[in-house]
């Protein structure tokens, strides 16, 4: 059963050095204040898999040496240009990439979710995106004949890492339409979730609530994290801060001004 | 509301809006288009297509809470279009070459790149499913558009044997519109922009192209389209695409 | 786009003689008032997929001699017993019955969802469920050795039918927690829904709302049924009526109380 | 509340509530506990688990609205187990052999039944990735429990190459309760209920099975087992069993 953690750094003891790490899209609500606390821990090794892609998260940990292997469809600053961090590291051989196609990920995460060792899926074939993933297999779909189909090994995560607005004190959450979290959740061996803020009383009593709830049973550790997004947006909450992002991406596209951004907002004035 | 001169005439519109009018045709009368990240052009065309058709089509913005019909997380744009619900899609490339390849991946040796893009995003599945891909390029060089890209994200065609409902239609860039032939997998010029010439365009081009003797100007966007886009439009996608909006439209952008 | 059908027969036009029809089970929200609109046009030759199980529907159209063919994984009144039409058509041959496991048919509904042609599911080797499925096939995990896993093709029900607390004038249609309504809706060609009544406003736009709201444009068709589940049960709206239920076991025990039962309740009172 | 005489002694029971108390048991401590349609006892098993567990473990009830932890769908609980987070199941059978294999579907040959039952429900997967499931079959006769069933809704056991990380633990009747032996395949008989005999268990089991040389009787509810039953767990059952609680508990179910 899920507990509120005493403080974000509890919450996110679960997350061990080399562990395969699971978080979402920008859109979805990324978990920045988690992202900037686990990089004042110094986690190493962590074998990120965005779903489906990634921003400023992807880049920040890579920029701060915490990436050893990243699992994603794309990674920029959308509006904000390139990510600096990651095309960098990408140039330099810094980092293990494994780039993969958005409905793949979400496949291989909804494999695991079923409990089944793979999910067929069309397209890929002919595409270097597939050249490049040996652990991918092409093979014949058995209702048809010369049909060839891609499946995709289930991807099972050591750790599922979101932020949502509200989680209730028997550790459901409420994600809304966001429901790429439930099912990363179900893929995950554990999921920890930071909150906006605590609901009393419980969400799957309230039947409009329930619709967008996780239950609690799915969830390891809860931490509250006020705009805990930021600077990235929480859908129907707050938006992206467009000044700070671009202040972000002209620094990270040196590494010494990469450094100025940590000490400036991971290392200090941010810190516990 | 819009930043325009008071007087405007047929010529009084910036490339963006010419670009976008001409997304609008290409879209055509079909049911639901969806318009993937960082694509405001695109995104301006499928609205207006939207208000000019009434309603339809359902018009899907990746990222934005308003402009959104899905409810099933962020896989629901590809299984929705696995179901064969998705009519129109766009796609772009740091490189496409003359067969409709396009590559979101990288230059150079895939292990050892000379540059690197962002990635394949959804690109390996929607091209193959959406039938119509419209392939959407502003910068239009031989740095771009290449003889043969150095990764494929996407292939612009597939062996027989490969499912493959979907596929590119067309190319726009600044400089001219190209169709896209599927059984020939190649490219012919359609129209080029006002202010652009053949010449410009095949030295420009870094893969071969078919051309008819005569190729049309594309034509202007009407004053009607430009009132629409500037007053209609352009207020919807500042949600998504601030910085686009405020540089095209002189709308400030609101807080999110 | 979906629209607000005149009336229920309108809505119910696309369901034609020998259509493959995809309906829910009991405890999610059973469309019994188009039930009975289809018993009444003499809807013939149906192929009911009832996910993953039926109760009263599924009898009622087989008394009624609507169906040919009825895939599900099972079919009673619950506390009230065997479903009686059921169990003598089996008996007499007159109906085909595919039968399956919940979770196969689940992930047959998903498969098509996908686009994919089929879906692996554990379990189900050495079952009797599995040797009178010719149509399923068992293959090799090829991520593993020697490990069989049985390969489900996509079902693709020409309709869905089912019955939601509420629409609003555009199509959407606030289905709440049973989210299987989803899958259904994603994997049928069309989709018919009864619903309580009108929402007015944007169901999507509320973002409590929007979380459980299937998107208009996955829909063909909706018309307004009050108590469109009566005797069935609408979760957090209305309960089972247990006397109607032992009034219906009671009578369909024999053709004629069946008979009995049509006229009483589906032939001449509910008429339209 | 509850509908009991009020000096309780231990003899004070209906059968039911024994079955429940020794199901209770079974279920042991885990994490989370589901039960399927048309299992009455098993609910109200699991129900006092978690009064006793103070809330843990998580039940899941089918069909109850209050009683779920459900979110995504039909197809949730079954994508759960899948992940290995559902620890106990309940199964039943029209039959049930010496092997674990349970019928769920007819007697006689399947194209010509002699007798047809409900269907399979979840069995053929949730028997395989379950880790305890508890068989539950009221009626011990050898109609019901024989030497082979006519048709396997889910076997017993697998071939060591099946994935199987679930399966048969116990299997209770009205008469007694049986330990299943997995490797062996074999019931073997844990204890006898009170007012039953093991002479009588074997005359009316159609199939062999272990037993001990000495048969335990199975221990009765304890007085606060029975009231918490009564008082806590009976009104939460009303919601999905009306009949049921109305017949065992003497509460009238609250309209729904």
């Amino acid at each position: 059963m899920a507990t509120i953690a005493r403080t974000l750094d509890d919450a996110l003891e679960p997350i061990a050095d080399g562990c395969v790490l699971a978080v979402p899209r920008e859109s979805s609500g990324v978990p920045m204040a988690a992202t900037r606390a686990l990089i004042r821990r110094d986690v190493r090794r962590l074998h990120l898999v965005a779903l489906p892609t990634s921003t400023l998260q992807a880049d920040l940990l890579i920029g701060a040496g915490c990436i050893e292997t990243l699992e994603t469809s794309a990674v920029s600053l959308g509006e904000f240009g390139p990510a600096p961090r990651f095309t960098a590291a990408i140039l330099a051989g810094a980092i293990r990439m494994l780039d993969a196609t958005c409905p793949a990920l979400h496949a291989q995460f909804q494999a695991a979710e079923k409990g089944v060792p793979f999910m067929p899926l069309r397209g890929l074939l002919g595409s270097d995106v597939l050249a490049h993933r040996p652990d991918w297999k092409v093979s014949d779909n058995p209702f048809a004949t010369n049909d060839p189909v891609v499946l995709l090994p289930a991807l099972k995560p050591d750790v599922a890492l979101l932020h949502a607005p509200l989680a209730d004190r028997a550790g459901n959450v409420f994600v809304g339409i966001q429901r790429e979290f439930f099912t990363m959740a179900h893929a995950a061996q554990k999921t920890i979730v930071t909150v906006e803020k605590i609901h009393d009383g419980d969400l799957l009593h309230d039947p409009l609530l329930a619709a967008g709830t996780l239950p609690g049973f799915y969830v390891e550790a809860i931490a509250v994290a006020p705009r805990g997004a930021w600077p990235l947006p929480l859908p129907d909450h707050y938006g992206i801060d467009a000044a700070h992002m671009a202040e972000y991406a002209r620094l990270a596209a040196t590494p010494e001004g990469f450094v100025q951004y940590l000490d400036r907002y991971v290392h200090e004035k941010w810190a516990a | 509301m819009a930043a325009t001169s008071p007087a405007m005439t047929d010529r009084d519109f910036r490339d963006e809006e010419l670009l976008a009018d001409v997304i609008c045709r290409l879209i055509g009368d079909v049911r639901h288009v969806a318009v993937g990240a960082a694509s405001p052009i695109p995104a301006t065309a499928a609205l207006l297509a939207r208000q000019r058709g009434c309603g339809r089509p359902y018009v899907s913005l990746l990222g934005s809470r308003a402009h959104t019909f899905f409810t099933d997380g962020a896989r629901e744009l590809f299984d929705c279009a696995g179901q064969g619900r998705i009519d129109v899609f766009f796609l772009s490339g740091g490189q496409i070459d003359g067969e409709g390849n396009i590559n979101l991946v990288g230059v150079g040796n895939y292990d050892h790149p000379k540059a690197r893009f962002p990635g394949s995003f959804g690109s390996a599945y929607l091209y193959y499913v959406v039938p119509k891909v419209i392939l959407f390029r502003l910068e239009h060089s031989r740095r771009t558009l290449v003889p043969k890209v150095d990764f494929i994200s996407a292939p612009g065609g597939s062996a027989d044997n490969v499912f493959r409902p979907g596929g590119p239609v067309a190319l726009i860039t600044s400089r001219c519109l190209f169709d896209f032939d599927r059984d020939r997998r190649r490219f012919r010029l359609a129209s080029v922009h006002p202010g652009h010439s053949v010449a410009e365009v095949v030295e420009n081009t870094g893969f071969d192209f078919d051309r008819p003797p005569e190729v049309p100007t594309t034509p202007a966007p009407s004053v009607e389209t430009l009132r629409l886009m500037r007053e209609v439009v352009a207020p919807q996608l500042a949600e998504v695409y601030p910085q686009f909006v405020k540089n095209v439209f002189g709308i400030a952008a609101t807080s999110g």
